[in-house]
């Protein structure tokens, strides 16, 4: 075998693999009578089954990563009798779960206190259908898939509210109020940073911004990511912030604060309602990283252009994956913030370097086409452009602030 | 889109917006920076300084815009403005208006511990005032239902704002949120309304919307969309059978914000209307001439018309608070103002710009004396008035000069636009019209109508105070910025009945 | 039955639906929530006449440009409608409208 | 390939198996607990859970109106984004006036935060 | 002469001392003001005298408007600033040249009004100024302006200074009331007028109303058009002559006026109402006054009989005279709808010109005698402490003879003793309506006697038999109270011998008017 005819055989093997789902979609397709409107229900179902048993599995499998992980990070081994190494824990916990008494309090609003868990996990999946985890492997494709993801994802919001308000515990509502308020205060960051990427793409379309970001420079190895341009650091820390925040994760879980109120809104929650909020939540940290990786780390496409023979549907999971692992080390690693600091950080830092953010966007998109020396000037100016407001409003914020004294410590 | 836009035709259009723009954001900043090191009384100095400024800004902005000679219109920016005397004239009448009413502020702080409105946050205040203003302004030039509808709301949302103004007042609080719920209805009734002939001519620029109707002819769901612009209007024009919020903000919003309601609100909302109707619905405006004649808005506007005037002028006569009377006043005057628009098609928007105008100048003048009086008693009752010439000739002046221009009392301002407003009105086709009759009718009610602004006359100039109250006998001390205010609007009101070419010069 | 028929009634009913409530409720958040439906109703109008009908070539996207403002203009509705009915909750300590009744003659 | 021949088929597809989900979840659960589980409910353990105090009062209480401030200063930038969408969308096309446009109504709303925080409205109290 | 704007000075000289006298104290008056206000009362009469002497004046022979002052005002309407003079305005200058100062010193020195305060001088010469425009001005825009501004002066003399406050606010309001919605209805008229011909010039109107063509266009719009505005200038001129159903207002606004305004408004106010019958609704509406005259005959006719019937029924003074006004007023009214009947029938060109003559010489004959009368029971009131009804006194005339006497020439002028003015007036007045329209000439006559009646009443109940209670103890006139009383005194007698002083002046106007009526068409 020459390395020509390697090539060939080694490109010819990514194509296949790049098209294996497709083959096996048309494969199924194959055995069916030849209607259309049957082809479309089984192409749909197909693509909600792969979503549902993919995000499902992944969920499964991040919740026992998560506490193997955290385990470590506290010097203890974590889940590990279930099955090898304790693989099989989260399905355990699920039979477990489903094994569980179902309590709801005797005031509740019965209703609401049903809907709230299942709308959780609705609108979780919701956000999932929009993420292009790879050619094809993208079920929704919107022009305006932005919009979709903000539109389906704000709603989760008011399933907290619900199990807040319907549990008709007061540390549940107190919990709902605070997740409220703090769930509308990052969002706007959030929203902020993907309209500087949708002014960087020029699209609304998810797939359309992948598009836009599967390039190499410098002979291949350089992806071109929008986390590798001076605003897209920038924006990837905010949105990340963020994300955690919309998603209620350490070190902005204030809603759950175990140690204040309970468990928040969940306090009246137990067996399988209590997991299908669980399942939501990772459902939508799932649907933030998928977005962070659709937008700023080049969805599915390879980091180096080498490694474009490993499939997309690799890719995507790998960099998912990666960014869970994030979400867990951020966990392990933090300290829960007071509401006051937490609202003041979304709305006087966060908010406002979003705004800057778009400034430099379109700074550095309208500096384009600037070479030489000019490069270094837009590399230059972009930063400065980021950092000085970022010094500017960290200085005011953090005056007066000094490390905190102990009285009786000294 | 559309790479033509040509921004610097924006630029220029929107000129006299760009001025309050930058005037509200340097009254607010200069607030922020500076303000919590300045008393109470500079503070709201250089707030208003700033917004009269602004204002004159604006004015200067406009004087040097090229107005196209009378009958012809300059569009701009791809036909979403338009400018013509109309626009001119509006922008000029409602920054000169809203200067008026800012240089109440000033004057509005309480002497004693009696609860009158005051102001503890005048930047805000004068910066909302500004938004308001450049909505009015906005309305003034719009030549397309967006542009109408955003300037529509943003006046309409920062005067619920100011409505209510006055924190420590439950009365303040109550006008606003009733104000804010009728207006936001009749806002949504508008939209509707809109969306409807949207639908119907596939297109929101008025001359287009024209042409398309002139060809489609009435259709019932042209009448359904009619009606909802004209419930809308009717709302924003307090209007019977929508008139129910106008006394209650008379009454309660702080006396500089109502004044700002009856006055610059009403003639920008009445010009933009008379445009609305006209330009762009004009080939479906029915028949004012005949009896009979096909159906259109005139019909509807007619019957608005009637019903305000009879309702304001007859609730009017029932009415034992000041504030509320004149409330009831502008709706009977809000008729007469949509006699007004009916007459457009006879002599063009002079009469009904210079009523408009006027209106405005008396109302402010009346509020003016108000506030100044509120400053050491409360001014709600008409009781409350009693004395009001030994208290202080001055105020017993103005009020005298407003009241009677409001009567429409030769040689006042209002006598005048009344005169020219029958006129024009029964140029249509004489008594023969529907116009006609109505006009019969606002001359029957005007009738009526002095009767009770004697009322508050003979309260001011003839009662003496009742014996005890001492507040109510005390001599009133009228800052130096409302005597500005009380006398231009005084001087304007007698000058501009004597000379009212002043104004219909534009129109000619 | 052509879809901007079926769009229309939607939207007529929308537009009952909140001037209903607008006009029926007695709590001020109710009748400012009605007041948002009857709003959005004519959004829904606005859209449906852009995607169903034929358009003037000198401004294809009127409909929808007016929807997008329209959305903005009912936000910065709502924010004053709660602005003011706060300041009116700081007095009566409700917001049933019935209560305030302060200002009538 | 796209799967949908149009997406808001797919769209309505998905919302139904999204919803039928964790409902079916909740039936097989239900199926359990009718098969092998039935609750045993006592007036305690359906009691609202207050680390073992007894509740007092009612618990659907009235918040301070300070949340609804930061709703309505959301209600403000989330509608900004209404605008800045469109215009992000088409931003490569636009000639710099649009920007400058732009940024004016950036600057504004930003105006509008930094007055909120100047008057200490951003502070949660 | 031409270059001096007489007829402005006329007016606005009142109005100038009316500021003058507003600054110089606002609320006491002293000497200084009140000589002041006397002396810018003055000026009218001075100035017209000045009129009809000086070379370039007045030229009585001519007929048409003179010495005009025309300045371009309001351009969008079309609105002059127009004066002009003719006989019948210089008739009416002059009398309240003359009853405008004797007023006003009445109305400090003989019958104070009951509130000191400088309000009134100022108020006075504003009323006078506002008088004055009604009857020069040639626009109709600006004759309305000076029509509605003679109200609120005239509102606020009765309102503030009337005797009894509560009476007073209800007169002057039902006065303001009156006037003002039959002013409304009026301005009703002349917006139509302008909608259709684009002009609001009295000549021009007339010409228009004289060849038809006023008709014709008002009738293109619709054929009740004409009759609705001739209906609305019609009801804004009644109420204020007034005609009869209209009149309810007077007798309390006269009756409860301090004496001065009441003899201001009296002479003066209430001629403002026939003077717009002849100079406004006659002229342009020739052809609907025309067909209307036979009702409107009626009512004058019943004004005559049963304003003189009321004023019999009077216990009250001043009612009584405030009746006897509505009586005198309606002879006049009288003879110009009479006039008004017979236009275009060649006939009566005798009896329309004594007709006409003597409508004017009426409204004049009346300013001087009404006043005057409304002088001396002013003068008793002073003297009585507050009292006018007519049983109150009795035999004055053993106490005040002087008194007496100047009162029983007013009376006497009034009831139309022949010697005095008022038979000049009434006489040719009913000359003319003989010869036009027998039959309410005849009924008329019962006014006539019935005049003779109750003033004859008046004077024996007040000063003959035995002397009253109130009455002892009174003084008679001093000097000061007789010399406001002198020059209408005077005049009642000059002009009841020598009436055609005054009637060159108009003279040659009725002629023309006299042939203008025949050859109408």
């Amino acid at each position: 075998m020459n390395p020509f005819t390697a090539t060939i055989w080694f490109e010819s093997f990514a194509r296949r693999a790049e098209s294996l789902p497709v083959r096996i979609h048309d494969w199924i397709l194959g055995l069916l009578p030849a209607w259309p409107w049957l082809h479309w229900l089984v192409t749909a179902l197909l693509a909600i089954v792969v979503i549902l048993t993919f995000y499902g599995l992944f969920f499964a499998m991040i919740t026992v990563t998560e506490r193997k992980g955290l385990g470590r990070f506290q010097n203890r081994p974590g889940p590990n009798r279930t099955g090898p190494c304790g693989l099989l824990q989260p399905f355990a916990d699920a039979i477990k779960a489903i094994c569980k008494e179902d309590i709801v309090p005797a005031t509740a609003d019965k209703v609401l206190h049903f809907i709230a868990p299942c709308a959780t996990v609705f609108f979780g999946l919701l956000t999932l259908a929009i993420i292009p985890a790879g050619p094809y492997f993208t079920a929704l494709n919107l022009d305006a898939g932005v919009l979709y993801f903000f539109a389906a994802g704000a709603a989760s919001e008011l399933a907290i509210f619900m199990a807040g308000w319907s549990s008709h515990n007061k540390y549940s509502l107190i919990s709902s109020m605070r997740a409220l308020a703090q769930l509308i205060s990052f969002e706007l960051p959030l929203l902020l940073i993907s309209v500087s990427v949708v002014m960087a793409a020029g699209t609304l379309s998810l797939p359309g911004i992948v598009a836009g970001q599967s390039s190499w420079t410098l002979g291949g190895i350089i992806p071109q990511w929008n986390i590798l341009t001076p605003w897209g650091i920038f924006a990837f820390i905010i949105l990340f912030i963020a994300a955690l925040a919309e998603t209620n994760r350490c070190p902005f879980d204030l809603p759950e604060g175990e140690s204040e109120i309970i468990a928040g809104h969940l306090t009246e929650y137990s067996g399988f309602k209590y997991a299908l909020f669980f399942m939501g939540e990772y459902f939508g940290m799932l649907a933030l990283s998928g977005l962070a990786i659709t937008l700023f780390f080049g969805g599915w496409n390879a980091p180096c252009e080498f490694l474009q023979f490993i499939p997309s549907y690799i890719w995507f999971p790998v960099k998912l994956f990666m960014m869970m692992c994030l979400f867990i080390w951020i966990r392990a690693t933090l300290l829960r913030l007071r509401i006051d600091q937490l609202m003041r950080f979304a709305w006087k830092l966060l908010v406002p370097l979003s705004l800057v953010n778009l400034v430099v966007v379109a700074f550095w998109m309208r500096t384009g086409d600037w070479a030489g020396p000019l490069q270094l000037v837009r590399w230059a100016g972009a930063f400065a452009l980021e950092f000085v407001p970022f010094l500017l409003i960290g200085r005011h914020m953090s005056k007066g602030l000094g490390p905190r004294k102990y009285k009786y410590a000294q | 889109m559309n790479a033509t836009i040509n921004y610097a035709e924006l630029v220029y259009a929107l000129r006299p917006e760009i001025a309050l723009t930058l005037g509200l954001l340097l009254a607010l900043g200069y607030d922020m920076a500076f303000g919590r090191r300045m008393s109470d009384c500079a503070r709201r100095g250089v707030a208003v300084l700033i917004g009269i400024v602004t204002l004159a800004s604006a004015v200067f902005q406009t004087l040097h815009t090229n107005v196209p000679p009378v009958g012809h219109a300059a569009y701009w920016f791809h036909g979403a403005f338009v400018y013509d005397t109309l626009a001119h004239g509006v922008r000029l009448g409602v920054f000169g208006l809203s200067a008026l009413t800012l240089l109440l502020i000033a004057g509005s702080i309480p002497h004693s511990a009696l609860r009158t409105p005051h102001f503890k946050h005048p930047a805000e205040y004068v910066a909302i005032q500004l938004l308001a203003t450049m909505g009015f302004s906005l309305m003034a030039v719009s030549n397309n239902l967006l542009i109408a509808f955003l300037g529509f709301e943003l006046a309409s949302l920062s005067l619920y704002v100011m409505a209510g103004f006055d924190k420590t007042s439950r009365a303040s609080a109550e006008a606003s949120l009733k104000y804010f719920l009728f207006g936001g209805m009749a806002a949504a009734f508008m939209l509707f309304g809109f969306s409807l002939i949207y639908g119907m001519t596939g297109t929101i620029v008025l001359p287009e919307i024209a042409r398309s109707l002139a060809v489609q002819g009435p259709s019932p769901l042209l009448l359904v969309a009619l009606v909802m612009v004209l419930v809308g209007f009717g709302y924003k024009a307090a209007a019977a059978p929508f008139h129910q919020w106008a006394p209650d903000v008379y009454q309660g919003a702080p006396a500089p914000a109502a004044a700002l309601i009856a006055s610059a609100s009403k003639l920008a909302g009445f010009a933009f209307f008379a445009r609305l109707l006209f330009s762009g619905l004009g080939t479906v405006s029915g028949d004012a001439i005949n009896f009979g004649g096909p159906a259109g808005w005139i019909m509807v506007v007619i019957i608005i018309s009637a019903a305000s005037m009879l309702l304001g002028n007859i609730a009017a006569l029932a009415q034992t608070n000041a504030r509320r009377l004149i409330a009831y006043s502008a709706i009977a005057h809000a008729g007469i103002m949509l006699l007004g628009v009916i007459a457009v098609r006879a002599e063009g928007a002079g009469p009904l710009f210079y009523y408009a105008l006027t209106y405005g100048i008396a109302t402010i003048g009346v509020f003016s004396v108000f506030a100044a009086i509120e400053r050491t008693a409360p001014c709600q009752r008409i009781s409350d008035l009693a004395g009001l010439w030994k208290r202080s000739p001055f105020l017993a002046l103005v009020l005298f000069v407003c009241v009677l221009s409001l009567a429409g009392i030769p040689p006042l301002a209002g006598f005048f636009g009344k005169f020219y407003l029958f006129a024009a009105a029964l140029y249509l086709n004489g008594l023969m019209s529907p116009a006609g009759w109505l006009a019969f009718l606002a001359i029957a009610m005007s009738a009526v109508g002095l009767y009770y602004y004697l009322i508050i006359l003979k309260a001011a100039l003839v009662t003496n105070a009742t014996a005890g109250a001492s507040a109510a006998t005390e001599k009133i001390r009228v800052p130096l910025s409302t005597v500005i205010a009380l006398a231009t609007s005084a001087a304007l009101t007698i000058a501009l009945g004597i000379w009212p070419d002043v104004v219909l010069g534009l129109f000619k | 039955m052509s879809a901007l028929h079926l769009c229309l009634i939607f939207s007529t009913l929308l537009f009952a639906l909140g001037l209903a409530a607008a006009l029926s409720r007695s709590n001020a958040i109710l009748v400012l929530l009605g007041v948002e439906l009857m709003l959005n109703a004519a959004n829904i109008n606005f859209i449906a006449f852009w995607r169903f009908s034929p358009q003037f070539a000198s401004n294809p996207h009127a409909g929808v440009i007016f929807a997008v403002f329209s959305i903005a203009v009912a936000a910065a509705e709502a924010a004053v409608g709660l602005a003011l009915i706060i300041a009116v909750y700081r007095h009566y300590k409700n917001v049933r409208l019935q209560d305030a009744d302060q200002l009538k003659g | 390939m796209t799967i949908a021949s149009h997406p808001y088929a797919f769209i309505a597809l998905f919302v139904a198996v999204a919803a039928a989900f964790p409902l079916g979840l909740l039936l097989v659960c239900r199926l359990w607990v009718w098969a092998f589980q039935p609750p045993k409910p006592s007036p305690v353990k359906n009691g609202i859970y207050e680390c073992g105090l007894e509740s007092k009062g009612d618990s659907w209480i009235q918040f301070k109106a300070h949340y609804y401030l930061y709703a309505i200063l959301f209600l403000i930038f989330d509608v900004e984004v209404l605008f800045l969408l469109p215009f992000a969308a088409s931003f490569n096309v636009l000639p710099w006036q649009a920007l400058l446009v732009m940024l004016a109504f950036i600057l504004l709303l930003a105006e509008g935060l930094v007055w909120a925080w100047n008057r200490g409205h951003l502070e949660w109290k | 002469m031409n270059s001096i704007p007489l007829l402005s000075l006329i007016i606005f000289t009142p109005w100038v001392g009316a500021l003058l006298v507003a600054l110089h104290h606002p609320r006491k008056p002293n000497a200084i003001s009140r000589a002041g206000a006397v002396v810018f009362s003055l000026s009218t009469i001075i100035y017209a005298i000045a009129a009809i002497v000086l070379p370039g004046g007045f030229n009585p022979d001519a007929v048409g408007l003179q010495l005009t002052e025309t300045h371009s005002w309001i351009d969008s309407l079309n609105v002059r600033y127009s004066l002009g003079l003719d006989g019948l305005s210089l008739m009416l200058v002059l009398l309240t040249g003359i009853i405008g100062p004797t007023a006003l010193v009445a109305s400090w020195r003989v019958a104070p009004v009951t509130r000191e305060s400088n309000l009134y001088p100022v108020l006075f010469l504003l009323l006078q100024g506002a008088s004055l425009g009604v009857f020069l001005a040639q626009d109709f825009f600006l004759w309305f302006l000076f029509w509605e501004l003679s109200l609120f002066p005239a509102f606020f003399l009765i309102k503030m200074f009337g005797a009894n406050a509560a009476k007073a606010t209800r007169a002057a309001y039902q006065f303001v009331i009156y006037t003002m919605g039959g002013s409304a209805f009026m301005l009703f008229g002349f917006a139509a007028l302008y909608a259709t011909t684009g002009t609001l010039d009295f000549t021009a109107l007339a010409q228009l109303g004289a060849d038809g063509t006023l008709v014709a266009k008002l009738a293109e719009i619709g054929g009740i058009w004409p009759g609705v505005v001739f209906g609305g200038v019609l009801l804004g001129l009644a109420v204020k002559v007034p005609l009869f159903p209209f009149h309810t207002w007077l007798p309390s606004a006269y009756a409860e006026a301090p004496a001065g305004t009441s003899m201001f408004l009296t002479a003066v106010l209430s001629k403002m109402g026939v003077y717009g019958f002849i100079r406004i609704l006659w002229p342009i509406f020739p052809a609907q006054l025309s067909a209307a005259a036979p009702c409107l005959m009626v009512l004058a006719l019943a004004g005559v009989v049963l304003g003189a019937f009321a004023a019999m029924r009077q216990r009250d003074l001043k009612r009584m005279i405030a009746y006897s006004s509505v009586n005198h007023l309606s002879y006049c009214l009288l003879a110009l709808f009479a006039v008004a009947r017979v236009a275009g029938r060649t006939t009566h060109d005798a009896a329309v010109s004594s007709a006409l003559s003597g409508t004017i010489l009426q409204m004049f004959n009346h300013g001087l005698s009404a006043a005057a009368l409304f002088y001396c029971i002013g003068l008793l009131e002073k003297r009585s402490g507050g009292l006018r009804g007519i049983g109150d006194f009795g035999g004055m005339r053993a106490v005040a003879p002087v008194f007496a006497g100047l009162c029983g020439v007013a009376m006497f002028s009034s009831l139309g003793l022949p010697g005095l003015n008022g038979f000049a007036g009434e006489f040719l007045i009913f000359r003319g309506v003989f010869g036009l329209a027998p039959w309410f000439a005849a009924a008329a006559t019962l006014g006539l006697l019935v005049t003779a009646l109750f003033l004859l009443t008046f004077w024996q109940k007040v000063f003959h038999g035995p002397v009253g209670e109130n009455v002892k103890g009174m003084k008679d006139l001093s000097c000061c109270e007789i010399a406001p009383l002198v020059p209408a005194i005077a005049l009642m007698f000059v002009l009841g011998i020598v009436p055609q002083v005054l009637a060159a002046l108009f003279n040659p106007l009725v002629a023309q008017w006299t042939t203008s009526i025949s050859s109408l068409p």
